[in-house]
């Protein structure tokens, strides 16, 4: 039954594109250019001959090669006769335009697969670039399928096209259709119509269809907006949240924080290296939970001897911590553009976290960012943790509002001084991790955070974890809902602006301390 | 007042610089290519005077001072720009290059007035004045103090440079203002020009140090400290700490914008990238390397620094941010008075605060 | 002096250091071969290295340092156009010669530079057209996306004024500028898709630049912004900038350049070979930039050799019309307007991080100085020859009698 | 307990205490008094570790502890209620009286509720910022916050400064049992002489950084007391 | 406030040299001020005294203008409505204050923490310009005498000790020669000696002044003798001589104890 309409479907499609023969389609396949390629593999897809689908799908997966003669070879075979070739065989190459019309074919193809997931695809290539000739096909294929969601796909696709009949009632039952679909792309194209229809009635139905696409889509619009400045919120956090000990609970002035970032993100590479060096292909996409702990203590390490060798000389003089850190954070710029050289590294992220969820419309909550949001999650409710409830958080408050006092109630002052650098600078490192993640690797790579960070701990509120994430999220917030209004520019100054006049509100930042505890 | 040791040395060596530089360059003995050079510290060490003013004597830490000194060199790039006239490559009498070429077709009102010397000389005062002004008039009435301070005056600059950087300003976009050709008829690539802008500007650097040193001596100096030590202790005596800090860091700015005006010449481009946060940063460096709060500091402080710069990116291309780098962990370490602690031994002249009243005012 | 000496001018710390590094060695290594070879004029040649610091003023004063303290022959450097322009002052004042080796915006003919990337018709212009034919996909609808300063602005308005005289509608086109270093794209990214969505084949030109293409195509690939539906154009990311980023999802985006690593030719392949083993390390790659230095250097080198001297009018006068068979396989001209006439193409990303050439112009297209489609500056002609010894002039400077 | 012997101490160039030698005993409550800036405060923050001596002998429960760290000083069983209270301001009530836990065992980590009986508003104000509270209750915080490191050899300095009269009479109560119980020194700078003369098993006057006067309460008359103090 | 309220305010307080009525101030929900009332009359000297945490520095500090009222009145000379000035302006109505926790300028010397709080304008011109007079180095001699630090003079008030800082203090408060003086337990850390010597001063100055003094050292507030207001969580809890406030159960219970 389903073998039947299949044949049937392709016979439909054969009808135009006969007339070349299949031989001499295979040989422009082999040597032609793009636009001989391009239609070579609409002649083979319409011919139904069962070779096709294998050479198509090795075209796909650049595994087609070509001899100079002209002889299509997969895997050292003749791909026709499944000769052995011995003539030096180059991989055909495939420009856009071809790997569109190779999708459009194998998606044709495969709208009869058995395997549901094939059929999906296989609508999907459709869609992208539906032209009426696919109308009969589609039709074929909707009659069979049995996949409700399949079948709600199939039936789009072919509004997208129905938009044009003829037929007024088959458009307004497309625009019907579009108008369900909420997408800008069902906008563009029930606009694009509008603009030429001329049937009264027509004109209603997509006037209607548009209202309620204009509405759905600025919800949906809003809410990415809102994602959007949620992960631009949680990436400030998690730059700042170092920087919310180091600088916040510590008052050290430090111009080095962008570098222990850096220093994470690095040793995210290297743990990346090392696991493509060293481990199968399989465990490679394990590299991160390992890069976390180990940025965590890389940037830790170097955090603790940058207190005991510099910053700990410097307690009471708060300033002077920015001229040393200033000097630390040349040096280990430098030094890494010395080790690692001074272009970009690439970091991949791992499978897992490529690509995205689509919640409608082509609109695309990625999923390297919603890791990266419920990381930064977790990360501040660890630090809240410690600081909160460990004695060692305790410890690190009293030391750092009163350090001979600590002492003298017998606070080894030195050890927690430099645990606390430690542990910002360990944060400042997991940072890194996360920031290799969306963005470049680079001895630069701090610089491009510093000023932020210290923004974001300050405007918060010096000394209070609450106000970093508060600060840290409306800034991010903010920045993103003006980004569409102002553009990326104009959207910066005036967060920047935003941030000079808050102050002004709120001098000593969002969560100020306020009483007499503040003056002491 | 009678002027103190110390600074009659400081001025006499200036002076001594004004004169002996020029000659020695007539008689060949120092080349034509350090003049600017030198005549470029001067204008980074009367900035970072600037600087000092404010922060050393008043305790504000400002890291937007980049943007008075930008501010300045663009009231005198505009001058310049004007005084291009035809001589641009599209030869327009009347618009920059910059604005023929993105299609503007009439100079935009702001630009008025600055093809006059005296004009763009008054604004590269006026503009980071009331600048200072406003921004430390709030800032100061709401009582923002220490890192909040430091933090909005950064965000001033940062915005300032993005908005710099937008072509739609008027002021040249990333590539800022250049292709200078003269001044006041003196063509800015003649020797001659470069020398008397080397001894103008280390006479304005002579005029900043007497000013911070009689401002220091006056009773207001010692106001100012008391600002810097405990700010609402010296409200509690009847004296506006608002309008101490503001007119400190008013004046601070104007300084700075002079400082501006006088490199821009000297440099031959000014475009926003002076207000770059890391910039200012650079700048509270020389202050602190020199020595925070001291007369001389941030001079000593200023020249080491952009020395240090000049020499070391060609000695030691691959290797100098190591060597600075050591240098500012270094001082910090060992002097913790700043280079100057160096050549003053034990007779300390202003004795180092006590190390609370630091952390009170600015963690 | 027995030795020659060139300045090297690029940053070696600081913002464009990611960048720039890689081209002083490049200098470094065309010096190592001179060297090799006998060097230049019996005299061996030696590169003066100092680092600007991606830090504008400084490049003023480190020019000013290798022309006039140093006394070199010539410096090959500058990657941005603010450096460039911070520089010209003072080679023009101590006339000076320099290589400036990347593609820019144009408008600009300096007596002492030498311009050996592309201007905008080498690049951006055949790109366009590329997109608009048939094999480019047919491109109906363009977001100009760039970072916000003079070369991404001059491009977008050239290509504008392009796209417009090409019958392209003002609402086809989007413009988008970000500041430098430009890290969050999200909502760029989906404004490109919502923009891209609208019925029409859309493609985005970039002259996004440096630090902010990683985040990009990062937020690119992630968003599930394929090359068949959307490509993305590019004339600043080239080899460097892919190896820093995973191409597995970019494959099919495009950029324009006069050269690419994985060009077939003789030439390339030494070219490759040289760079390999003299940086020791053969996964390093090479890239346009690169290419155009070593073309400006071979330039200057026979100059010299055949004016017999390294005096920098003398040099000049050799320059133009000096040919070199360049890595991309073609042979490079230097013209009278100080810039090359070199081949334009076009590559898409692999998932290996080269381009694969899809499509090239028959021979070598010369640059101009002055863009056509820039109503001030179409009236000019840069020409360094009698009678017109000029760079931005209507008419020749010297009338004949 | 403790003896500190032939101490001295200078700040830069001026020598502030001259060979001073001062003594504490279990059970035993020593009062230092002196007019203002004498070098009472300076001593005892030497004896804590807080201010470096040029030399003299400083013995602690038999050992040497000249060299000590003040953290470690406080883990041998010293604790300081310093002049000026030195509460840590952000912290609250509770966790500054906390901050004590790091000098004594794991088994000791709790706040003894005698503390809570002499002075009751520490509880009411457990959860207030330490900076918060009035000058009065930041002393009685300071006093309380020492007394949670059980300590063998308690050092104040004036304590009473600020606090309400019936208040300081508790205060001379608790001292004075802790002191009984015998496992206690204690080492008390005060200037209020009837306070210091009730208290106090001996006492020492200081003048110009050195002892001159010193012995049991009972040796000198109030007369006598008065007249050294006096100018 | 509306005029109206005020007015009427203002005709009860005439004449009076300080006037405070209905003042709470609340922290966080805790009341510290609670309908607080106090009058002075020009020249009057004034104990206060009251438990710790009873509020007598947080009146003060609504006084000086730290401190914001929630609701109630402040008046000065009868006139100057207090609540609406800032510290600055307060202070150059002629009121002193010494806190309780010595607060001097630690980086400058003893003379020159004088030097800024003797009395004179305070505007930046003149301060630009001011001179150093030589009856103002008489002035700043007789204080240092007063308050013993002569030998200290050019020492930096940071490195004083406690009692030191404490007489600079006062000393500051004498040169700055105010109306109304304000003084937090100024005896704190004084010896018996010193207590007297500075309560004589005290004695000397009123009259002249009007001098609110703040202390828990009963020997001083009776040394002094002026009039006794008790305050007990934020209100007043008794007033009236020494000898008849102590003999107060409720003063006793407490405050003095048993
Ligand atoms: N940090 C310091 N630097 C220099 N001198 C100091 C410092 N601290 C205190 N002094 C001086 O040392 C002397 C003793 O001070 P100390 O605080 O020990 O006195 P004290 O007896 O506790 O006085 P008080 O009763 O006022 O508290 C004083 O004269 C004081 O000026
Ligand atoms: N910012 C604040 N937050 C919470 N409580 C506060 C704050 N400021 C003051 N208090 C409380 O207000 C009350 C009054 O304090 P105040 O300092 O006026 O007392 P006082 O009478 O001066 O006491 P003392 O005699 O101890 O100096 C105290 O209980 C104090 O804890
Ligand atoms: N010229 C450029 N690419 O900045
Ligand atoms: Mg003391
Ligand atoms: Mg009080």
């Amino acid at each position: 039954m389903r073998l039947l309409s299949l044949i049937f479907g392709l016979l439909m499609l054969i009808q135009p594109a006969f007339a070349q023969s299949a031989d001499d389609a295979y040989r422009q396949l082999a040597t032609g250019g793009f636009t001989e390629r391009a239609s070579a593999i609409e002649t083979l897809a319409a011919s139904g001959h069962p070779k096709v689908l294998p050479i198509l799908k090795a075209l796909s997966d650049g595994n087609l090669q070509a001899t100079d003669a002209g002889a299509l070879v997969i895997d050292g075979k003749d791909a026709l006769t499944g000769a052995a070739v011995t003539d030096s065989a180059a991989p055909i190459p495939l420009n856009n335009r071809v790997r569109s019309v190779l999708r459009g074919a194998m998606g044709r193809l495969a709208l009869f697969d058995s395997d549901p997931a094939a059929r999906t695809a296989a609508v999907e290539a459709i869609q992208a670039s539906p032209t009426p000739d696919s109308i009969p096909l589609l039709r074929t294929a909707l009659a069979a399928e049995t996949v409700p969601a399949i079948k709600e796909r199939i039936e789009s696709t072919l509004a997208i096209v129905e938009l044009n009949d003829p037929d007024p009632a088959r458009r307004i039952a497309a625009v019907k259709n579009l108008g369900e679909q909420a997408t800008p792309r069902a906008q563009g194209l029930l606009r694009t119509r509008l603009a030429a229809e001329e049937n009264p009635q027509v004109k209603t139905a997509i006037d209607t269809a548009l209202a309620s696409i204009d509405t759905r889509l600025s919800f949906v619009y809003f809410g990415l907006n809102i994602f959007q400045g949620l992960s631009l919120g949680s990436v400030l956090l998690l730059a700042a949240c170092g920087l919310a000990i180091t600088f916040g609970v510590m008052g050290v002035i430090n111009m080095a924080h962008g570098e222990m970032i850096m220093i994470g993100a690095y040793t995210t590479y290297v743990v990346q290296q090392v696991f493509r060096t060293y481990l199968p292909p399989s465990f490679l996409d394990w590299y991160l939970p390992v890069a976390v702990p180990a940025a965590f203590l890389v940037a830790g390490a170097i955090g603790i001897a940058i207190e005991r060798g510099i910053i700990r000389f410097l307690y009471g003089r708060a300033l002077e911590t920015l001229l040393a850190t200033w000097g630390v954070s040349l040096a280990l710029q430098q030094a890494v553009r010395s080790i690692f050289g001074a272009p970009n590294k690439e970091v991949a992220n791992p499978t897992w976290m490529t690509g995205g969820m689509e919640i409608v419309a082509g609109q695309v909550v990625t999923w390297n960012r919603l890791v990266i949001i419920l990381f930064a999650v977790a990360v501040v409710a660890g630090l809240a943790a410690i600081m909160r409830f460990s004695a060692m958080g305790l410890q690190m408050r009293a030391v750092t509002q009163n350090r001979p006092m600590a002492s003298a109630m017998g606070i080894r002052t030195g050890r927690v001084d430099a645990l606390t650098f430690g542990l910002g600078s360990g944060i400042a490192g997991i940072a890194g991790v996360a920031l290799s993640q969306i963005g470049n690797v680079s001895p630069n790579l701090g610089q491009a955070y510093i000023v932020d960070s210290f923004m974001v701990v300050v405007f918060g509120g010096v000394g209070s974890l609450w106000g970093t994430i508060a600060g840290a999220l409306s800034l991010g917030l903010v920045n993103k809902l003006l980004e569409p209004m102002a553009g990326a520019m104009l959207g910066k100054i005036l967060v920047l602006v935003i941030i000079i006049l808050f102050i002004q509100r709120r001098p000593r930042g969002l969560f100020a301390l306020k009483g007499r505890s503040v003056e002491s | 007042m009678t002027l103190s040791r110390p600074l009659l040395l400081t001025l006499a060596v200036l002076a001594g610089i004004a004169v002996l530089v020029p000659v020695l360059n007539g008689m060949g003995i120092i080349p034509n290519y350090l003049i600017p050079l030198f005549g470029k510290y001067a204008c980074y060490a009367l900035l970072a005077v600037a600087l000092n003013l404010v922060w050393g004597q008043c305790g504000v830490l400002s890291l937007g001072h980049g943007a008075f000194f930008a501010l300045g060199g663009y009231a005198m790039g505009m001058h310049l720009m004007r005084n291009i006239g035809t001589r641009g490559s599209y030869g327009n009498a009347n618009l920059p290059d910059f604005m023929v070429f993105l299609n503007w077709k009439e100079l935009p009102w702001y630009w008025s007035g600055f093809d006059i010397l005296p004009f763009a000389l008054l604004m590269a005062l006026v503009v980071p004045g009331l600048l200072a002004f406003v921004l430390g008039g709030l800032a100061f009435r709401s009582r923002i103090t220490g890192v909040y301070l430091s933090i909005i005056t950064q965000a001033m600059t940062y915005a300032l440079m993005l908005a710099f950087f937008r072509n739609e300003m008027g002021f040249g976009g990333n590539n800022g203002l250049t292709d200078f050709k003269d001044i006041a008829g003196f063509e800015l690539s003649n020797p001659g020009t470069r020398v008397g802008f080397f001894i103008l500007s280390v006479l304005a650097l002579g005029g900043g140090l007497l000013l911070t040193w009689a401002l220091g001596q006056s009773k207001l100096g010692r106001v100012m400290v008391a600002v810097r030590d405990a700010e609402s202790r010296l409200r509690f005596l009847g004296y506006s700490a608002t309008n101490v800090k503001l007119a400190a860091f008013v004046l601070s700015a104007m300084l700075a914008g002079l400082a501006g005006a006088l490199y821009v010449p000297q440099v031959g481009i000014i475009n926003p990238s002076e207000f770059s946060p890391a910039n200012s940063i650079e700048i509270a460096i020389m202050v602190a390397l020199g020595g925070r709060g001291t007369l001389i500091g941030p001079v000593v402080g200023a020249v080491t620094l952009a020395g240090a710069k000049s020499w070391l990116t060609g000695i030691a291309p691959d290797l100098w941010p190591f060597a600075l780098g050591a240098l500012f962990i270094l001082v910090t370490l060992l002097l913790p008075k700043g280079l100057v602690g160096l050549k003053l031994p034990k007779r300390a002249a202003k004795p180092v605060e006590p190390t609370a009243v630091e952390e009170k005012t600015h963690a | 002096a027995d030795t020659i000496k060139i300045g090297v001018l690029h940053s070696l710390s600081g913002t464009m250091a990611i960048s720039e590094s890689t081209l002083k060695d490049t200098v470094l290594m065309m010096v190592d071969e001179i060297n090799k070879n006998g060097g230049l004029l019996g005299k061996k040649v030696e590169a003066v290295v100092v680092d600007p610091a991606s830090d504008w003023p400084l490049f003023a004063e480190k020019a000013r340092e290798l022309l006039e303290k140093e006394k070199v022959a010539a410096v090959f450097g500058c990657w941005t156009s603010v450096s460039r322009k911070s520089v010209l002052p003072v080679f023009e004042e101590k006339n000076g010669l320099l290589f400036y080796p990347v593609q820019y915006e144009g408008e600009e003919s300096s007596r002492n530079v030498f311009y050996t990337g592309a201007a905008p018709n080498q690049q951006a212009i055949p790109a366009v057209e590329y997109l608009m034919s048939k094999d480019g996909g047919d491109v109906k609808r363009w977001v100009l996306a760039g970072t916000d300063y003079v070369y991404p602005r001059t491009t977008n308005k050239i290509l504008e004024s392009f796209l417009k005289s090409k019958g392209v509608a003002a609402e086809d086109i989007m413009i988008n500028y970000t500041p430098f270093g430009h890290s969050d794209w999200q909502t760029i990214v989906s404004d490109i898709k919502k923009f891209s969505s609208a019925g029409k084949k859309t493609a985005v030109v970039s002259t996004i630049n440096g630090d902010a293409n990683v985040p990009f195509y990062k937020e690119l690939s992630n968003q599930g912004i394929k090359a068949e539906q959307v490509p993305v154009v590019a004339f600043s990311v080239g080899e460097e900038e892919l190896a820093g980023i995973d191409t597995k999802n970019l494959v099919g985006h495009l950029a324009a350049w006069n050269y690419f690593q994985s060009v077939k030719s003789p030439e390339n392949d030494a070219f490759i070979k040289q760079w390999h083993s003299f940086i020791k390390n053969p996964k390093r790659v090479t890239n346009d930039p690169m290419e155009a230095t070593v073309i400006g250097f071979k330039m200057w080198a026979q100059a010299v050799a055949q004016s017999g001297s390294t005096d920098v009018d003398a040099v000049r006068q050799a320059l133009y019309g000096q040919k070199v068979k360049a890595p991309s396989g073609f042979e490079a001209v230097m013209n009278t307007n100080h810039h090359l006439s070199k081949p334009v193409m076009i590559g898409e990303i692999q998932a290996n991080g080269q381009f694969q050439t899809v499509w090239q112009t028959k021979g070598p297209i010369k640059a101009d100085a002055w863009s056509p489609f820039i109503p001030e500056s179409a009236k000019l002609k840069a020409d360094w020859t009698f009678p017109w010894v000029c760079g931005n002039c209507t008419e020749p400077r010297f009338k004949p009698l | 307990m403790l003896t500190a012997e032939n101490i001295q101490l200078y700040y830069g160039a001026s020598h502030i205490l001259r060979g001073v030698s001062v003594s504490a005993e279990l059970g035993k409550i020593s009062c230092v008094l002196g007019r203002n800036g004498v070098g009472k405060t300076s001593l005892m923050r030497a004896l804590m570790g807080l201010q470096g001596i040029r030399s003299g002998k400083l013995e602690f429960d038999g050992q040497d502890i000249a060299a000590m760290k003040p953290a470690d000083r406080a883990r041998k069983g010293i604790a300081l209620v310093p002049q000026g209270r030195e509460i840590f301001p952000r912290l609250t009530v509770l966790e500054n009286l906390q901050t004590g836990y790091a000098a004594v065992s794991r088994a000791d980590r709790y706040i003894p509720d005698e503390i809570f009986d002499l002075f009751p508003v520490l509880a009411d104000m457990k959860n207030r910022r330490g900076g918060d509270l009035s000058g009065g209750q930041q002393q009685q915080l300071a006093i309380g916050r020492a007394l949670v490191m059980r300590p063998k050899l308690l050092i104040l300095d004036e304590p009473t400064e600020g606090i309400q009269p019936s208040i300081i009479k508790d205060i001379g109560r608790v001292l004075r049992m802790l002191a009984d119980r015998g496992t206690m020194a204690i080492l008390l700078v005060e200037q209020y002489l009837d306070f210091a003369r009730e208290l106090g098993d001996t006492l020492a006057i200081m003048e110009r950084g050195q002892i001159i006067l010193s012995g049991k309460r009972d040796e000198f008359s109030e007369q006598e007391l008065r007249a050294k103090l006096a100018v | 406030m509306p005029d109206a309220v005020l007015s009427i305010a203002s005709q009860v307080a005439a004449g009076t040299a300080l006037y405070l009525d209905g003042v709470s101030v609340s922290f966080d929900g805790f009341r510290a001020l609670n309908n607080l009332a106090l009058v002075l009359a020009p020249g009057e000297m004034r104990s206060i005294i009251g438990p710790n945490g009873a509020g007598k520095t947080t009146m003060m500090d609504v006084i000086t203008g730290k401190t914001r009222p929630d609701t109630g009145d402040v008046l000065f000379d009868g006139t100057v409505d207090l609540t609406k000035l800032d510290e600055a302006a307060i202070a150059t109505l002629g009121i002193g204050r010494k806190f309780q926790k010595p607060t001097v300028f630690e980086t400058l010397s003893v003379w020159d923490n004088l030097d800024l709080a003797a009395s004179g304008p305070r505007g930046l011109w003149p301060t630009l310009t001011a001179r150093r007079t030589k009856s103002l180095a008489e002035r700043i001699e007789a204080v240092l005498v007063e308050v013993g630090l002569t030998d200290r003079r050019h020492i930096l008030a940071g490195s004083l000790s406690h009692g030191q800082k404490q007489w600079l203090e006062i000393g500051m408060l004498l040169i700055q020669d105010g109306r109304l003086l304000l003084l937090d337990e100024p005896v704190a850390g004084m010896t018996d000696s010193e207590t007297e010597a500075t309560a004589a001063l005290l004695l000397r100055l009123a009259g002249h002044h009007t001098i609110v003094v703040v202390e828990h050292d009963m020997t001083f507030v009776r040394a002094l003798g002026a009039r006794v207001t008790v305050l007990h969580e934020g209100s007043v809890l008794a007033e009236g001589t020494l000898d008849a406030v102590q003999a107060d159960q409720r003063v006793v219970e407490v405050y003095l104890g048993r």
